[in-house]
């Protein structure tokens, strides 16, 4: 395992107690647990709060997207590992501003379990809560079973665009209807070349030929549903395109905000080789790009691979992306 | 007349959980690297450790179900990934059932598990055949239940569930899995056995004959 | 060779034809040539230019800052080389709005001669061209020589206040001393963990023991100073700031700006264990921070590592650091 | 009397160190490598190919001089690291020198190799014993202007150049590099042959030797 860190058990401590000391201005934390992080400025009194939460070993995903126009707060996990249901009770308390909390997050078992039981344990507190699942790859079940995917990448566009509707003063219904309608017209497909290595658990999750990728693999270092050899670049883009164009059915003269995200270890060079395919194939079925968001969204720690996500945009879901919002690892402002 | 446990046993039995789960840490990390994310031996060795200073330091002060279901929290605070959660509701249901006991009969015992088992599937939502622990803790729970109704012993009964949890586990090992990370993993899920099922065998063994 | 591309040769065409795809807003080229980057809105009229260059293989830099608040232009080589001195004249042609272009780079000898021959053509065309060498990293020379040193990540912040200086009008002077200002009060310094490869070349410009890591290693895979056991994360950033911290001195109660850069492939979350270090030895030293920047700002591809920058600030530094940008890869707004 | 080379003869000398340098791109590549960023290669290879392209399309005109500068231009297009840089300014140089000619004598040869090698120098800015390619062509030139001094053959002075450039490289590698990439190296340069001598050395025994 080479990584620069020191004890392994340590690893997510140290790494949230660095990005509270970089990011004072923008980033606290509940109680005294580093694990629950907040708005330097929550609660927000009389906006609806945005909740995530899940594993660490995803930067900037998922607390990354803290802040203003995205989210409130976020339970913070072990290496790809759920928080508890306390931890996300916590943030859910800190960060209420009275008018309800929306918990957006990927549909992993930990995580809907733990959501679950906190929004429970909120709901005997008089705090409404309501869930928005993430599960946009497309790689990880076929359409008549979609409710079986889990969310990855795109659940940064949901963020954004749900994030956007609380901070322009949304009520809850209409937030949760931001974030359900951005999750509808999204989808989203990976390719990886190389594992990761938990740390505590000291080798890789998979192994992987020097000639071989992984089709559709998770963003937890999980094998993903086929082994191909290596092809080049506008075959794996053409690959991961189809899957999703073939999902999400957009038509000639649609506008789409396209993502190509790098898992962890793969140049920005790469992710724009793949992204000028991407663009040719839209431009070739007579689509339109709204907005191209190039670089590193949801990663695996240094994981080498890439996802595309694609989300159709209609004029309110392209107002909701183009909202101004500043976290640690988002910046947009109007242009 | 099947026999009793006390809160002392109780207590003993929670503690060598938690010392076979982290002895048992790299061997369940392999088997979830096969087929999920790696982290099954990690999440329940942190589990075994909170278990262990649970159970080291909080007195059961005359109600076993009232201490079971802090082991379960203790847990969930240690270690909440799916089968983490899934551990921690199990001791709180089962926990709930034993509410204000101070000795725990066969039949107890029985409903603790049924309870537990119930708990799972519950919060988990997952169906038998889905190949996840469900497949090894519903056959279990039932084969002690019904080895307590024929009036065997709690050893011949615990023997009997663990046979029915190894026969669940291998019974599922064929099939895909449809639950949980494993389920998007697809056709490579078959023939390798569930993490879950296996975790839960490690676990009942150990309460079953304490010596390994 | 494992990464994502079509032919080794089209990866940097294909690499800038994905760029420009993507961010149409902000981007252009000068002439018919993709490796000549200029602002979409150059030339800037009565505005000081400036302009960077040098090889490809370090996104974000170098043409990654090209746009408001930081830089008009950039001639882009193939991957770890220069570009040429006509594509170097072309970008100053193009984005020379009437008040002297400035050339800011790293102190790499193709760059340097050639960037030397386009001075002396712009010259022939009467734009006043002036150069600024970035010389950062303090492990490639000692301080006596410090005029051998090679330019890394440090010279993000001279584009930064360079670029802010003449975005609020500065004159060809003090836009150069802005610069000079900069990095006369900055250091570098970084580690690598693994190597990376010239698409052309097809293997590693280096190989490195699974247990090893390389002391002060170049921005183009070159070997570094030395080769030294792994360390833990502590003990690695300790090593580097204690090499900055003797070479700039830096004095109790002194504003630093930090920088913790990731090389490419070194994940966003064990940069902010190393961050947490440098930030705590600052502290002990009775300095503080004035800004942080974690992330990836100049990258060898997929090379393992990092750099710690140090920047001390005094309030014209920090007026210039604070100043608003926006590039495809660095967006910043008034707090 | 040396003798004396025309426009074909400089143009199918440019044609073969084209193709010398490209087939010589693994092996420059993994000079550069051990103590560079392993671009020699590639940047000789593309140099290689253009001045291939260049004088197979790109007629003397009776000015072997404007097209030596010429092919320093495509040459710089081409590929411009440092050697790069280096070797299409001592063309633009060599062919200033031989402005206006049609043929060229020995002593034309040995200026044109002269201003080359001042050429270099003042781009480049290295000294010599810093270890890089001047190392080479320095006494290179110098041999070969004192061979045709001494009323040698072309063939004579160019054999004396190669054993200069390949004496000086060969003095040079025991120690360390002071200029360029190679400095950042440090110690580790040491015994390790210079890249850009080498490359040197590749190009000249190609001119001398035409058969290799
Ligand atoms: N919804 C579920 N219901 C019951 N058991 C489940 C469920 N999801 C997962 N499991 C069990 O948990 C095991 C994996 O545990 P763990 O590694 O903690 O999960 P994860 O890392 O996916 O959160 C599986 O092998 C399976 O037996
Ligand atoms: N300033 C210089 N003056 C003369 N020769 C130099 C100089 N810098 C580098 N060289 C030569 O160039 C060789 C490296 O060439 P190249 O790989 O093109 O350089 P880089 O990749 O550093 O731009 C060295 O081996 C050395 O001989
Ligand atoms: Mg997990
Ligand atoms: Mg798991
Ligand atoms: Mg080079
Ligand atoms: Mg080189």
């Amino acid at each position: 395992m080479k990584k620069i860190l020191n004890q392994p058990a340590d690893f997510v401590p140290e790494m949230l107690d660095g990005l509270l000391k970089a990011h004072p201005d923008m980033l606290s934390h509940a109680g005294d647990d580093l694990h629950c992080i907040v708005r330097a400025d929550a609660p927000v009194m009389g906006k609806v709060a945005l909740a995530t939460g899940g594993g660490s070993g995803h930067l900037p995903v998922f607390l990354g997207y803290v802040g203003k126009g995205m989210l409130d707060g976020c339970a913070v996990g072990d290496v790809f590992a759920s928080p508890s249901a306390e931890q996300m009770l916590a943030v859910t308390q800190r960060i209420h501003g009275g008018k309800g909390v929306v918990y957006i997050y990927g549909n992993y078992g930990g995580d809907v379990m733990n959501f679950d039981m906190a929004a429970e344990m909120a709901a005997l507190e008089d705090i409404e809560v309501r869930t928005v699942l993430v599960r946009d790859d497309v790689a990880s079940a076929p359409p008549e079973e979609a409710h079986r995917r889990r969310g990855v990448a795109g659940m940064v566009f949901a963020f954004k665009c749900a994030g956007a509707k609380a901070d322009m003063g949304g009520s809850l219904d209409e937030v949760v209807a931001a974030a359900e309608k951005a999750l509808a017209n999204l989808r989203t497909m990976g390719v990886a070349l190389s594992p990761c290595t938990v740390p505590r658990a000291g080798k890789p999750t998979f192994t992987i030929g020097e000639d071989e990728m992984e089709i559709g693999m998770g963003i937890h270092g999980e094998p993903g549903m086929k082994r191909e050899k290596l092809q080049p670049a506008d075959q794996i883009t053409e690959r991961m395109m189809t899957a999703i164009l073939d999902d999400l059915k957009p038509q000639a003269g649609d506008r789409l905000a396209v993502m190509v995200n790098g898992l962890g270890a793969t140049p920005l060079e790469e992710l724009y080789i793949i992204y000028r395919k991407a663009h040719m194939m839209l431009s070739e079925r007579g689509m339109s790009v709204y907005r191209a968001y190039v670089g590193e969204y949801a990663t695996s720690m240094e994981m080498a691979g890439a996802s595309i996500t694609l989300m159709r945009v209609d004029d309110e879901l392209a107002a909701l992306l183009d909202h101004p919002a500043q976290t640690p690892f988002f910046v947009q402002v109007k242009l | 007349m099947s026999g009793s446990v006390d809160a002392a046993a109780v207590v003993a039995a929670v503690q060598r959980v938690g010392v076979e789960l982290v002895a048992q840490e790299a061997y369940l990390t392999a088997l979830d690297q096969q087929m999920g994310d790696g982290d099954l031996g990690i999440t329940l060795s942190k589990i075994g450790r909170a278990l262990q200073g649970f159970a080291a330091t909080t007195p059961v002060e005359g109600d076993i179900g009232k201490w079971l279901g802090k082991a379960g929290m203790a847990a969930n605070r240690a270690g909440s990934s799916s089968f983490g959660t899934l551990l921690a509701t199990a001791l709180m249901r089962a926990g709930k059932v034993a509410a204000g006991k101070t000795e725990l009969g066969g039949e107890d015992l029985a409903a603790m598990f049924a309870a537990a088992d119930a708990g799972v599937q519950e919060r988990g939502k997952a169906q038998p055949g889905d190949k996840t622990v469900i497949d090894a803790l519903h056959p279990a729970a039932e084969a002690f239940a019904a080895a307590i109704a024929s009036g065997q012993s709690l050893q011949e009964a615990g023997r009997a569930a663990l046979a029915a949890a190894e026969a669940g586990r291998d019974s599922v090992t064929p099939l895909r899995s449809k639950v949980g990370r494993a389920s998007w993993v697809g056709e490579r899920t078959e023939g390798k056995v569930d993490a879950g099922c296996e975790a839960f065998v490690v676990m009942l063994r150990c309460l079953v004959n304490p010596s390994g």
